[in-house]
């Protein structure tokens, strides 16, 4: 990372979670992708009751059971036991699918290697050693209406992850068009990062420093207020 | 995808009172998600002149007589909607039903597998005098344009039609030494279902062999209204046993003893 | 019909039925078209189980009930009421279809205006006049691992329906392999019908004279033999 | 089609005893039907060499253990069948299932989702020793491929995938301004799936959400093959509650008290 002037406090991904929640609709379906994606049902705000959707085939399902209650019949697509709330429906892969392409999901969260300006996303492999795995991501993002991610601003290196092109092997194409970071909210729209949000006290060119695209500012710019202790 | 603090997961919420920390526990918010309108007049209170309106059932099965009516008293009303497209198996039986649509005049287009039946005449009168456009689709391509549709697939590839009139000027293509017909999803503006059991999510049951056309209309059309014979609290319908999930219904209504095509067809019933 | 030495006597729609019936296997998978096809199952042998599929979404159902016992939400692909058989599984319309597609029938019977040597079936309308309706022929005819035909084996005024070329509008090419007539039973194999069965006491001069196309005869001719008195 | 003689049906049977007049009743014939085998090594005797192969379950989930284990000790006892594909969502976890057929060296190719988890040794180190192809799908594509070979659609368009690597070499093409890839069926000679309750003419449910790929797999391969936990007779599951109709299967064996895969990999259990 890029000296700046006011090296930012950063938000944990338990605080970006947080943030992202708060956009969490009444009556929304959503999918969460496996793993930090997730924790956004934790911060779920009281009053609203959202839907989710996992890939293996139930939608509506709730919190892990207590540890030694796992019903290993009952998992998410992270093979993780899960519990179904009053309303939960299970079908096979193909009509879960269907459901994901057919656009009736409303929002899917996933992780990100990279993002681009033009909201193309790259979270499924970042070279072409190794074993590869691609698992409902490539789905995901061409299927649900909105398609959001959380991520840490840059690499535990420093690179950006928002970025004008991508590098590494994409999950989809100009798909992306809300990003939650450890440093800001931000909207893809038009081939442009548009910035919402960032932290306070950060400023725009300490932000500008560790994005790999141009930041874009329509109307102003809010500050970005997360719980400090969860 | 990515796969970072895997060891964490929702369960957190329920042992972590922090601020902001709202506990996704086993119940369900009681104002929430609440799809039930109170009669078919408002279920059917938007459509809009022009929508592409998928209807379920097959024969007298499935058939949401009591949906389809509240339309036509709409029509009669207001004069709206109208300038329609249809989509069923049929094009309507009888007096009633999808019959009662084209004789009130509401319907410029029928999309479906069968019109010509003993009951037709609504159909056969207004098609003959060319005030009704007709699009014939094999019954089984039927099905899979409007599964496709449910599902984004914008176009698929059926060994049904080719060689005859039902595929002209429709891309065909060989595979594994067979041929095949490219056909495209089927989509609507709205679906009209008829269903048994629902609950207030939209998840619903069906009875006997009603389901037919009733589930994958749900799935393809922007809007998918339901009438169900008896509402009932979410998990009262088992989560294995709900046929269509709720996220493929935006709109139910209570009729608690709905009429059945078959026998208003017997009776020569007209609306 | 051209005179012959011996004017056949013909077989009814039941005979013909209860010809095809005897061809069904134990533990088959069957769709009968709606109509004359329908009547194959009022004959089908003791001691074999056949589970029969409608389009509209059953499979394993069972004789009409009582009259005034009908259950309309209960039908079949003539809008028949039916009903269930212990085994029976009900599915919607896409599944039904999927099965008819996916090659997963053993047999579909029909009803047939016109055969072809070629296999080719017309059957869903002899013109281009008055209000088409098409249903689930087509479908059926690409899906069933065979497809036969029950028919008069002329038409009322006299015309061969087995022909060398459809004149009527095609429900499929290439689909039929065996046609069950009121005067012979068929197959079609390799452009030719194969003659397998006749009327006993009618000549094969006199079979060829009401066919439209020629009669290949592989191996012996069997006496077609049905019960009289059904 | 033809409408001929539609006023008679299947009921007539019942009221005339004429000869050749077999009746069908509301019973079935108790010795036809039964596709159920005594032990798993029955239920996969047939299996041959080269075999591709659908492998029911999501993780722990709906994964047939018994019925692999059948394959592998076939397999150690008689060095066949080998040679095989597999098609699953991962590609082993651990030292059983499909692990263990990687480890006994009687798999050359798995296509799948997600081989790559944190028990995926077994692929991992035969993979990156070059002895194992892998054939890589997005797992929505990995399941519209399977249903569209059960439903006998060869090819369809999906949007997933298109720009990535994985669809390289495929045709892609617009629809309604989007871009959309063009996927081909995947068949099998050989689907194994487990399911929880069957009747004898091989009618199906699934315990919790261990349907999965289990359902589309049942309809995508020549022979299927169910391992269930309870064997009931034709009739307890009610119609409307079978999920997978007994026309998709081919032999069923019943395994009691079946293994979890997950436990067992929780366990390190090695087969």
């Amino acid at each position: 990372m890029s000296e700046t002037d006011n090296p930012p406090r950063k938000l944990s991904n338990r605080q970006i979670a947080w943030r992202a929640a708060q956009d969490l609709e009444d009556g929304a379906y959503v999918n969460l992708g496996i793993g930090f994606p997730e924790l956004i049902a934790t911060f779920q705000p009281a009053g609203r009751e959202v839907i989710y959707h996992t890939e293996n085939g139930i939608l509506g399902f709730g919190p892990a059971p207590a540890p030694g209650q796992e019903d290993w019949d009952l998992i998410n697509a992270g093979k993780k036991a899960v519990t179904l709330k009053p309303g939960a429906a299970i079908f096979h892969h193909a009509d879960s699918f269907a459901m994901v392409r057919g656009g009736h999901l409303d929002l899917a969260v996933l992780g990100a290697y990279q993002v681009s300006q033009t909201g193309d996303l790259a979270n499924w492999r970042v070279g072409t050693s190794g074993v590869p795995a691609v698992g409902g991501a490539m789905d995901l993002v061409h299927g649900a209406k909105r398609v959001a991610v959380v991520t840490d601003h840059v690499t535990r290196d420093g690179q950006p992850k928002l970025v004008a092109e991508c590098s590494f092997p994409l999950t989809g194409v100009g798909c992306v068009t809300r990003v939650y970071t450890s440093l800001a909210v931000l909207d893809i729209d038009g081939g442009k990062f548009l910035l919402r949000e960032k932290l306070p006290g950060l400023s725009m060119e300490a932000l500008q420093a560790v994005t790999g695209a141009p930041l874009h500012v329509e109307g102003t710019v809010a500050d970005l207020n997360v719980p400090e202790d969860i | 995808m990515c796969e970072v603090n895997k060891s964490q997961y929702m369960n957190e919420g329920t042992r972590d009172p922090r601020p902001g920390n709202a506990i996704p526990a086993l119940r369900l918010q009681e104002d929430s998600l609440d799809k039930s309108v109170a009669t078919t007049a408002d279920a059917v209170a938007e459509v809009p002149d022009g929508a592409v309106i998928m209807i379920g059932g097959f024969g007298g099965s499935g058939a949401p007589i009591e949906l389809i009516h509240a339309l036509v008293d709409r029509f009669r009303a207001t004069g709206h909607p109208t300038g329609l497209t249809v989509i069923n198996n049929n094009a309507g039986n009888g007096g009633i039903g999808i019959a009662a649509m084209i004789r009130a005049g509401m319907v410029t287009k029928v999309i479906c597998s069968f019109p010509r039946t003993a009951q037709s005449e609504a159909f056969t009168e207004a098609y003959l005098a060319g005030e009704l456009a007709l699009e014939l689709v094999p019954q089984g391509t039927l099905a899979e344009r409007i599964r496709a549709a449910g599902a984004g697939i914008p176009a698929f590839f059926t060994p049904t039609g080719y060689g005859t009139d039902l595929a002209e000027g429709k891309p065909v293509e060989m595979f594994e030494g067979k041929m095949y017909v490219r056909e495209s999803w089927l989509k609507a503006d709205y679906a009209l279902i008829k269903a048994e059991v629902g609950d207030r999510m939209g998840n619903l049951t069906y009875r006997g062999a009603s389901r037919n056309f009733n589930p994958i209309m749900a799935m393809a059309a922007t809007t998918t209204i339901a009438q169900i014979s008896r509402l009932e609290p979410p998990g009262a319908i088992p989560p294995g046993a709900v046929i269509t999930p709720g996220i493929f219904v935006s709109t139910l209504v209570e009729v608690t003893d709905p009429q059945q095509e078959e026998v208003l067809v017997r009776a020569e019933t007209v609306y």
